[in-house]
């Protein structure tokens, strides 16, 4: 958490072939449902994340992205296969963990990049910075950085949507550690009582910082939860993008026809530390841990499941790599030459006129 | 001109905001079925239906949270605390979502809701119902700060707040909602931002808001007889302040009186005197003299409840001695 | 909740004979195993409280009590139930409608009555009134009138017990309406991640104001949130003082021996309005439910129970009625005696010097 | 003496109290294994063990209430905030149980715990993790509010926190936790409510807390070059305030600058400059002026988070100004 420039874990460039994976079999099942375009488009926006968080890594290191800094890597399947299910009026809202989710939903990398890089072009003019990525025509409503705080707001969209008698839904991403909190309850019970078309997404990646979540909550079972309010639950392997979609799709189908609001919890994993300025592995977990989790690297396994259906072969993947890294490269490109925001910025946008 | 209660005058303000304007809507426990605790929303529900007059649970931070999500995807959310005592649990949601929305996302989303209720003490309601926190929110850039005084100003803030595009905190007085005023019949919109001078005078300047301009306005009325002749101003919008007005009063009488109902310390009395004594250090013949409640906790028996609020004889004590009359 | 002294409801004075009241056939069976001596003591306890709510009702009419005023008629059995089951070095903490456990507790009626008029003899100085009620060497810990505010600090009095390695439990009452609040759903989470000796009594009494349950929960059956915690819990009849003290003595048993929380919902009904100013029907219930309520009086009940057994006779009643009506006259004696706190006291207590 | 960083003085002050008190205890997100957020509480596990060291869940309200009711109980809660942003969402629980508990319960219930953690900005946290909020705990009756500025009085301050029986607002800093300065070895327990005097001067009282004690000190070294002597007072204190010290320069001096992170609307100098015109009105020489941060929620970039905070060259400009040399 501690604000320094020098990144304590520095990032693993990940070899992104499936060398060696197993594909999953529940996957691949799923897979075959499913089109080939989509299962290349899924894999593109994992493997442009994981790009893109790799480089943002490298950035910080350097010094020009600063504040905090939340890596997604790990966690790709769980954004990527959930926004996959929505449509262009749908709306999200995420944590300050959000750089995968907007990527995931189409943001553009370098408006991003350069709003990580505090510049005037960024998504927020640079004046949201990492945790605060906001993007209007695309409905990406942030970016939060107070735990769970972007929580009753999701139920506040999902409630406009409904108001206005528009089919919209609202997808909003959170850690495991945020279901503690207050608004979460008091956010959950809105939602089942107004019946709200929401679905709130509990990213559980086993720790909030450095605390795992048998020592945070009295119940491990998160989806669990929902029982207190009589909401729909579903519970899924975060770590396949496939699963993602599936369950959210259902949740995404209910909200939209029957506006009723679900509680998904994703089990997955992150590779990185907290953020930028905490290790890889320290006084939570062993590097043993962290590398045996890397076996089940959700873009491995999907390439491996697409391979093994002669979906993608291996140079598919070496253009996808090529293509995402390119994008990535113009990314900061386009962030260099951004300026940084006017003087005049600072008092700008504290009112609507 | 008819002469209705303040709380009437909300009403009307609440139900004439919703006719114009179907993005408008209520929510806030027990407005709709109830009427609302102190009746500010009555009959609302019944012309409003409930998709547009909303009863919540108990969970300020929760709807006051659900309603900037509304606000962001376009509606103009009016949430009522029950009182303003209870949205210290929903300070979260108002300072770092509503306030906050629109800089940290460049400039897209804006926040357009009206938070409203009743602040300050009323009678004997101890120490977690009587505050008055008005100095909290006017620290806030993002937000702005309203506290009508009379059914007339209450009626006019009111609609502006509620066509205001930014997040209006509107605290509104227990004590004054029985109270009686004259309000024009035709649509008469009162500007944020913009003071009143609510008796004119040449010897003393008494700024004053809320409650307290009632209480400035009786001791204007006793020390004219001994021939001083107090201005009394009520800013109505504490945030944005009308300092223009305040000032153009204290350069003319060279002394200044605030009047608040809040804690002395840090208190919105003390922003005031550092911009009188900033912008006006050369007209200033006495020290500014500030009247506040008592620095404790309000406590319940009504003799100290009594010693602990402002009242007219501490007015005008502080009035004769900005006069140098002891 | 509007202050005003003209009291919106008159207080009906009720006949407390079982007049016609058929005994309960459980109650029955538990007096049976209960010593007639307690069961005398949990009649009088509940009388004492009727006929102190009464007098507090005709005192706030006149204008001696001030502010707010929640009266607990209705409500006796679970304060009297639940409180009978703890020691002399136990804690109790509650909301603003908490003169009934003061009662139950054995704080000093005078003392009491002399608190809701504002003098300086009261438990509280006068200081704190109707919603707070304070008497720390009967280890009664507030009249808390923020919703939800006392259910933190009831764990916290647990947690000191633990940590000091002293037996006692910490009994915490509040509003079916408070479960919504965030600050239940974070406090039931320590308490059962932490196991606590605490037990949480909800007094379901189906209106938080004027808006029953059903309007603001997604879920009605309350004590099932106790499953988003892992915790024990109990449903109970409200209205039935063995059942409460069977059922929390279970908790407390539980809380003694084994440091583990239990939620408690105890299903009940309150005969008056939600405080002074709120008539005891009106828009959200008719004066039939309330009537068909008031069949089921806790008092009448136990009363034809207690006759059934032979456990005590009409004279017996009569004799005990005529008790508390002398407690009560000696409370109001009492406080009219007492006088308003010294004008010096505005500035004591802000600060432990 | 030995020289020691600011994160180590407030740990040994922790640890040694710790050791003194068995009924002090700690608890916080990632206090205990994790060794802090920003590692004040290094070692206090493996020293005190998991009954003192508490890691929370995120639950700052129910944590918060929790180390109320301890201290109802007897215990003395030393509570992290992992940063004061987050102590919004614990408010009702600061203000309506910890600060009114000794007052409503007639004096039957104190509250002795600390609640600390960083305040203010740090580097680029953006909107959300950049708030000096000790203006709202200096508004409230029954809180004490310390900030201080150096290792020593970190950890002199510190213990005298510990050891008051009221609820204490210790507000630490961030970018100040990696400072070095001297730290006695011998106990050394400043008492709260006495401001220093950080350095000596005739010509104008500069008033600062917390990390804008450095930046008065930086202006006031800059200031000495062109002969003009600053007198730099840290009130180290906010509530309750030391107005003795500060008039006692002020009346010295004939003029003040107020130096502070937050925002100014309603801020601590505000309340500085009512006190100090109320007391040396006729001492003065020139309005009291104040160098504040931006009245603007943080924002992410570099360049604008720069001009939002105050830096020395504002604060020379001010001095310049009450000196009347433009
Ligand atoms: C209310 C609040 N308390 C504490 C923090 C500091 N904090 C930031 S992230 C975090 C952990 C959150 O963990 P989790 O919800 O699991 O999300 P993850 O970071 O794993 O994605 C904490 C404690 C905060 N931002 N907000
Ligand atoms: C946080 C908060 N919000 C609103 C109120 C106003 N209020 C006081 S009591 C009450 C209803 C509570 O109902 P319940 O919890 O069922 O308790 P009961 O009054 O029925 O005993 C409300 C809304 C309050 N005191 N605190
Ligand atoms: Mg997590
Ligand atoms: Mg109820």
């Amino acid at each position: 958490m501690e604000a320094s420039h020098a990144a304590a874990g520095t990032v693993q460039l990940t070899e992104v072939s499936a060398s060696g994976t197993p594909p999953g079999p529940m996957q691949i099942d799923r897979a075959q449902r499913t089109p080939p375009a989509v299962l290349k488009d899924l894999l593109e926006k994992m493997l442009l994340i994981r790009r893109f968080e790799e480089k943002a890594a490298e950035l910080y290191s350097m010094g020009k992205i600063g504040g905090f800094c939340h890596l997604y890597i790990g966690q790709e399947a769980v954004g990527v296969g959930a926004i996959s299910t929505l449509g262009p009026d749908d709306y999200i809202l995420a944590s300050y963990r959000e750089h995968g989710q907007a990527l995931a939903r189409g943001l553009d990398p370098g408006e991003i990049m350069a709003e990580l890089c505090g510049k005037k072009s960024g998504v927020s003019k640079g004046k949201g910075g990492s945790m605060h990525l906001f993007d209007k025509p695309r409905g990406f409503l942030g970016g939060h950085a107070i735990v769970g705080g972007q929580i009753p707001l999701a139920a506040g969209v999902a409630f406009a949507e409904k108001y206005l008698k528009k089919p919209s839904v609202t997808l909003c991403f959170f850690g495991e550690a945020a279901v503690n909190i207050g608004s979460f309850h008091e956010s959950l019970n809105l939602a089942a009582l107004w019946k709200l078309p929401v679905i709130y997404i509990c990213e559980n990646n086993r720790f909030g910082m450095g605390t795992p979540i048998e020592r945070t909550s009295a119940l491990y079972d998160l989806s669990q939860k929902a029982c207190a309010y009589n909401m729909a639950r579903g519970c899924v392997d975060g770590m396949d993008v496939l699963a993602v979609r599936e369950t959210v799709a259902e949740a995404v189908e209910r909200a939209r026809s029957q506006s009723a609001p679900t509680l998904i919890e994703a089990r997955t994993y992150r590779f990185m530390g907290h953020s930028m300025s905490d290790p890889v592995h320290g006084h939570y977990r062993t590097k043993a841990e962290v590398e045996e989790q890397r076996r089940h690297d959700p873009i491995k396994v999907f390439i491996a499941t697409l391979e093994s259906l002669g979906v993608v072969s291996p140079a598919d993947i070496e253009e996808l790599n090529e293509k995402v890294r390119d994008s990535v490269e113009d990314a900061v490109a386009f962030s260099e030459r951004s300026e940084e925001p006017e003087p005049l910025e600072l008092h700008t946008d504290v009112y609507v006129p | 001109m008819p002469s209705i209660t303040y709380r009437e005058a909300l009403n009307q303000a609440l139900r004439e905001e919703m006719r114009r304007d179907e993005r408008v809507f209520l929510m806030g426990e027990e407005v709709g079925f109830y009427q609302g605790a102190y009746k500010v929303s009555k009959g609302l529900l019944e012309e409003f239906g409930p998709e547009r007059v909303l009863d919540t649970p108990i969970t300020e931070l929760g709807f006051t949270g659900l309603a900037v999500g509304a606000a962001m995807a376009g509606l103009r959310p009016v949430v009522e605390m029950m009182t303003f005592n209870f949205s210290l649990l929903a300070l979260d949601q108002i300072v770092n979502s509503a306030a906050k929305m629109l800089y940290m996302s460049g400039g897209q989303f804006r926040v357009p809701m009206v938070i409203r209720g009743p602040g300050g003490s009323a009678h004997q309601l101890s120490a977690q119902h009587s505050q008055a926190l008005e100095a909290w929110f006017c620290h806030v850039p993002g937000l702005k700060v309203v506290m009508p005084s009379t059914p007339a100003d209450a009626k006019g803030l009111l609609k502006s707040a509620v066509r205001d595009n930014n997040t209006v905190i509107f605290i509104e007085s227990e004590v004054l909602y029985g109270t009686r005023g004259e309000v024009p019949e035709a649509e008469a919109v009162i500007p944020l931002g913009v003071a009143e001078i609510k008796r004119p005078g040449r010897d003393v300047s008494v700024i004053a808001h809320s409650k307290m301009v009632l209480v400035a306005l009786d001791a204007a009325g006793e020390l004219a007889k001994e021939g001083i002749e107090v201005e009394v101003i009520d800013p109505r919008t504490l945030r944005p302040l009308d300092s223009e007005t305040i000032l153009r009063s204290v350069k003319k009488t060279n002394r200044a009186v605030i009047v608040e109902e809040g804690w002395p310390f840090c208190g919105v009395g003390a922003q005031m005197v550092d911009t009188i004594q900033h912008h006006a250090f050369d007209y200033l013949d006495a020290p500014i003299l500030r009247v506040t409640g008592a620095d404790v906790p309000m406590p319940y028996a009504k003799n100290l409840e009594h010693l602990c609020l402002p009242h007219q004889a501490r007015v005008i004590e502080a009035v004769h001695r900005v006069l140098y009359k002891h």
